[in-house]
């Protein structure tokens, strides 16, 4: 049961503002469904366009991917804060399970373009899971590292993300930041191994949304001072903040 | 052309379609996105005397034209919402109505006495019918006598205009809204949503962390409508129609069952614009079908309204 | 191979997927359209001492995930079911469940007399809950005593399994369930319709010649799981599962909530294979997940269970 | 506003029994959609094939109308009774209002083939409702002949295609039999204007429809023997049996 993703480019004309690594839309993928579904700034192909990268997985995204090309789709955006940019001297590690990666695709490329040095780790269930090539390419002068891990070792490091992380953050010879997106098990164990060392981490997180804008209370997660909506105190939170064991629980 | 002003009680709305309590907030949430100068009024978040964190996540869940949610009136509190979040809210170029919950009469009373005071509070709204926070088995929304007290505290502590928000969740609503009107409520809601759940079956435990929540949007709808209907014809007192509006057709249906005025909640999720829509809806029909003003319209579909217009 | 073999007092099932009252009549008029053979049981439209003409049409109307219908128990009545419909019935490869509706205990003691002693009938289905027929501020299925009195009545008039169908319609209904499991009910189906209505706004009036009728349907769904998920924990008799039950996934559920077995109604109006592609997809489920009989399905959402899971 | 309607070829392969006139079939026309959505048997282009002549009047119809080409779509039937053809020497009077037209086309198709003497009377609110065009050709023997009736007048008869059976009823020379389809009212009109001239008359009826067997007792209509329902009992009724004030006013 491998996942399929599709990447979707959005013309969302010239007044739509620009959106910033982290933030994302709520997308009115289908009449008969009650709520909008959210998702990641995945990319900015060109000024006014966005992308999206979607993995099926219900209704929604499904009657998004069935959309012929051209349909008109209502977006609300962009919603949400944004990811901390890392100082000149740190690697950013971007840490991505699944589709996870979508939330960090937007990141990457602007971390790019900065010339910041990047190291991606990304893990997946098992190899066809993977989607380390919707990142900037790998450079030869190490600037852009990749590294993948599958949980069944189908390929790269065998274990999870988080496991991977552990490895190159005990190899890593600068500064480091973290950003990580993914399944909440995995968002936690990363913010136990960066906590344990100190390291700056920065999760963008996902929950069931309605209003998008902080109005209705729908999306919250438990944090040390109560609960934060997701779509308006985040999708980005310092993992810090969060308490885990209610985040891997609900 | 068509007037869409709506009155009830002391509160004057340029279109009959409101904002349902707890779809937006306190109101600024929405600012840049509803189009607030085509609404007739706002209802906020229902606040509490003591700030409430809400119940553990999950508190959303789609249902087959419907939502759940157990949001548990999460808010700021009585004191943050006079000292911050009204004062945010007041710029905005809509009526605000103050939506309060207490845990018996006297919180009610103390919270209808610390809204009504304020300037910027143009009505209140009692909700008793809340089914995330208390599940008894005999809840007060269904229990005449209690609410008859709350209306009676509230009414002795305001003269501000006072709507109570019934309970679909009942098998006699009547006997409540009797209550409620004798008891001086200026208006009714009718009605707030149904306790709903579904299951989350990869995890074999229900999809939200509170167990049950309320059923609202387009699912609902037949059955406020039919509550309307009832309540309508029933009481004297103006009716405000709740549950899955969220087109022209909708508001008219309710207005046409004897509600005077709509309030628009889940349909926002996925249309922010569904208020000026309806309104502009509403406008074009009346002009089409030669009505002048929203009193026309209410309880069109009524017997007693339809013999009078077969007479005419 | 998983089993998917179903008992409720003494009817035993092939498969948990019962069909719904009044969805498939007397049963042979679905002959050649749904798969009998793998189907739990037919509940028959339920039936009256005197026949019944039914309301005036229309009679359905569509809403959204659902459907209103307010067809008034339209039924051959009690002579014409036993002489006719019954032996029609028969030869059908699937127990029948017949449903019977009287104005008080005295009738539901004749009706259930008279069923029970069929050899067709494998059980019945005591129907107080048809939002269609009578609209009394207090109905019957939310008044404990009067329905004590009823099944008491039927418990008295034969041995056959009797299950009782609970409404949604009542803020109570746990009282309602104590009541029938006291009196002797063996079983309770969870539930029967909401009441609900459409307004025809092009004609100003009712969509529905009875102006209100039931919602069934997908958009009911979520609030009669809430209430088996309820009920189940409150009796001890098992609990059969009604209210938009299309796919497996919502029989899923509604197992996981506590029923032991579960009625697929309007879903046959748009996909009358549901019924067998529910059984197959739980044996598919049960197979995938090491599941051996549908008993291990049964509240398995629940907290009792989950912790004794997790401690396996 | 001037409805629109598609002429829809299904290809229902060679299992499927050859529909006979007046009967119709339930077709699952949308996921989102509760009920399935009836249509009579609009004309058998080939053997497995049949027409469904569908006017545009909400969610359903708009759901099949913009369904692909070549998609499949369940359906249920052949489903109901039929009309009783006609004596080798009688006219038959086919009278459709609006897309009432849609459940005489197969009967006239079949008359057609069978010589019979075919007189189609057609109305429409104005011009471009008229749907005669999808009868056969009017012969230059006389044998198919159409005439069309508007309330507007802005084409042929200027009034109600009622009034213009009347009319022609009037000048006829031979015996005939009617078949109507369309609006209650027009077939209420039909109705008296046949039985006061002891003209057989058979009207096909519709109603919301649920089960389509006869099961759930939905669909019912208000006859001098009760309640029948048009799905089993119908949809063709004999109007002297039908209760016209109740098919008027339901
Ligand atoms: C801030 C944010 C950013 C996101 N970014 C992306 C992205 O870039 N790419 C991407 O593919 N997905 C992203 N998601 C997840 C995406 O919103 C869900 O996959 C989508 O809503 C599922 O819709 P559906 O109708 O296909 O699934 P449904 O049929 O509604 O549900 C299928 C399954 O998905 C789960 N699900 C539904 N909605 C959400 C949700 N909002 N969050 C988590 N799980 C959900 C359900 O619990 C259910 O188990 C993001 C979510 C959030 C909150
Ligand atoms: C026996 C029978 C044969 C029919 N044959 C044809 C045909 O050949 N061609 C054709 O275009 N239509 C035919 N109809 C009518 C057709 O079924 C409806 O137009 C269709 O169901 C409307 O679906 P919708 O989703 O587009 O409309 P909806 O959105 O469901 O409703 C739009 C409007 O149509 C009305 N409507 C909905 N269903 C029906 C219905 N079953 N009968 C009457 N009005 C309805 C509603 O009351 C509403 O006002 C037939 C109906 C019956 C009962
Ligand atoms: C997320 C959410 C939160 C709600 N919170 C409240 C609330 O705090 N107080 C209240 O009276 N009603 C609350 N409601 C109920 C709505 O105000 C409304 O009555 C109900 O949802 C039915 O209308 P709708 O279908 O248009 O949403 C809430 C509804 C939703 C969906
Ligand atoms: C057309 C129709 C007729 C019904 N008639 C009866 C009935 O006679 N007796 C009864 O107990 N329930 C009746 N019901 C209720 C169903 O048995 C079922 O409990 C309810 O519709 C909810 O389930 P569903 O959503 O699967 O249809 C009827 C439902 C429908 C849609
Ligand atoms: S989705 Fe409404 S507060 Fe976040
Ligand atoms: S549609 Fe069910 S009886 Fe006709």
């Amino acid at each position: 049961m491998s996942p399929t993703s599709y990447l979707f480019t959005f013309e969302a004309g010239p007044e739509f503002p620009t959106p910033r690594p982290g933030q994302f839309v709520n997308v009115a993928v289908a009449d008969d469904l009650t709520l909008r579904r959210p998702f990641s700034f995945a990319g900015i192909p060109a000024p006014g366009r966005f992308d999206l990268l979607v993995e099926m997985r219900g209704k929604g995204t499904r009657a998004l991917a069935e959309k012929p090309i051209g349909s008109a789709v209502g977006v609300l955006g962009p919603l949400g804060n944004e990811f901390t940019l890392p100082g000149a001297d740190s690697v950013s590690l971007l840490v991505g399970g699944g589709i996870g990666v979508a939330g960090l695709r937007l990141l990457a490329q602007e971390l790019r373009r900065g010339y910041h040095r990047i190291h991606a780790l990304v893990g997946a269930r098992t190899s066809p899971g993977l989607l380390h090539h919707v990142l900037p390419s790998p450079t030869g002068d190490g600037e852009v590292l990749i590294e993948v891990a599958t949980d069944d070792g189908s390929e790269g490091f065998h274990g999870t993300v988080a496991g991977l992380l552990e490895r190159v953050l005990n190899e890593l010879d600068a500064p480091a930041r973290v950003y990580c997106c993914g399944p909440p098990a995995m968002i936690a164990a990363t913010a136990d191994i960066t906590a344990k060392r100190g390291v700056p981490c920065e999760a963008l997180l996902e929950e069931m949304m309605a209003c998008g804008v902080g109005a209705c209370r729908g999306c919250v997660v438990a944090t040390r001072s109560g609960y934060k909506s997701v779509c308006s105190d985040g999708p980005v939170f310092d993992t810090n903040e969060l308490v885990l064991e209610e985040l891997v629980r609900a | 052309m068509p007037e869409l002003t709506t009155r009830i009680g002391d509160l004057t709305m340029r279109s009959p379609v409101m904002l349902a309590s707890g779809t937006v907030g306190y109101g600024p949430e929405y600012e840049g996105v509803i189009d607030f100068g085509a609404t007739g009024a706002i209802v906020t978040k229902t606040i509490t005397v003591e700030p409430r964190e809400g119940n553990a996540p999950p508190r959303l869940v789609e249902t087959p034209g419907g939502l759940l949610n157990a949001i548990g009136l999460e808010n700021v509190g009585l004191e943050r919402f006079l000292a911050e979040k009204l004062p945010e809210a007041a710029p905005l170029p809509v009526p605000i109505v103050a939506s309060v919950a207490g845990t018996g009469a006297g919180q009610f009373a103390q919270l209808a006495a610390a809204v009504g005071e304020r300037d910027e509070v143009a009505a209140i709204e009692l909700n008793i019918s809340c089914p995330n926070v208390e599940r008894p088995r005999n809840p007060v929304w269904s229990d005449p006598v209690a609410v008859g007290e709350i209306v009676s505290a509230a009414r002795e502590a305001t003269g501000k205009t006072l709507s109570l928000k019934l309970s679909p969740n009942t098998s006699d609503i009547l006997s409540v809204a009797e209550a409620a009107e004798r008891a001086g409520a200026d208006a009714l809601t009718v009605a707030n949503t149904l306790p709903g759940m579904r299951i989350d079956i990869e995890r074999r435990r229900p999809a939200l962390g509170n167990v049950t929540g309320g059923l609202s949007g387009r699912a609902l709808m037949p059955v406020n409508l039919a509550l309307v209907w009832k309540v309508a014809e029933h009481v004297s007192i103006p009716v405000i129609g709740s549950g899955g509006i969220g087109d022209t057709g909708d508001a008219l249906e309710f207005l046409a069952a004897g509600a005077v005025a709509v309030q628009v909640g889940t349909a926002l999720f996925a249309t922010p614009e569904a208020p000026s829509e309806i309104a502009d809806g509403l406008r074009n029909y009346m002009e089409e079908n030669g009505f002048a003003s929203i009193d026309e319209l209410v309880g069109m579909a009524r017997e007693e309204r339809r013999t009078c217009a077969e007479t005419a």
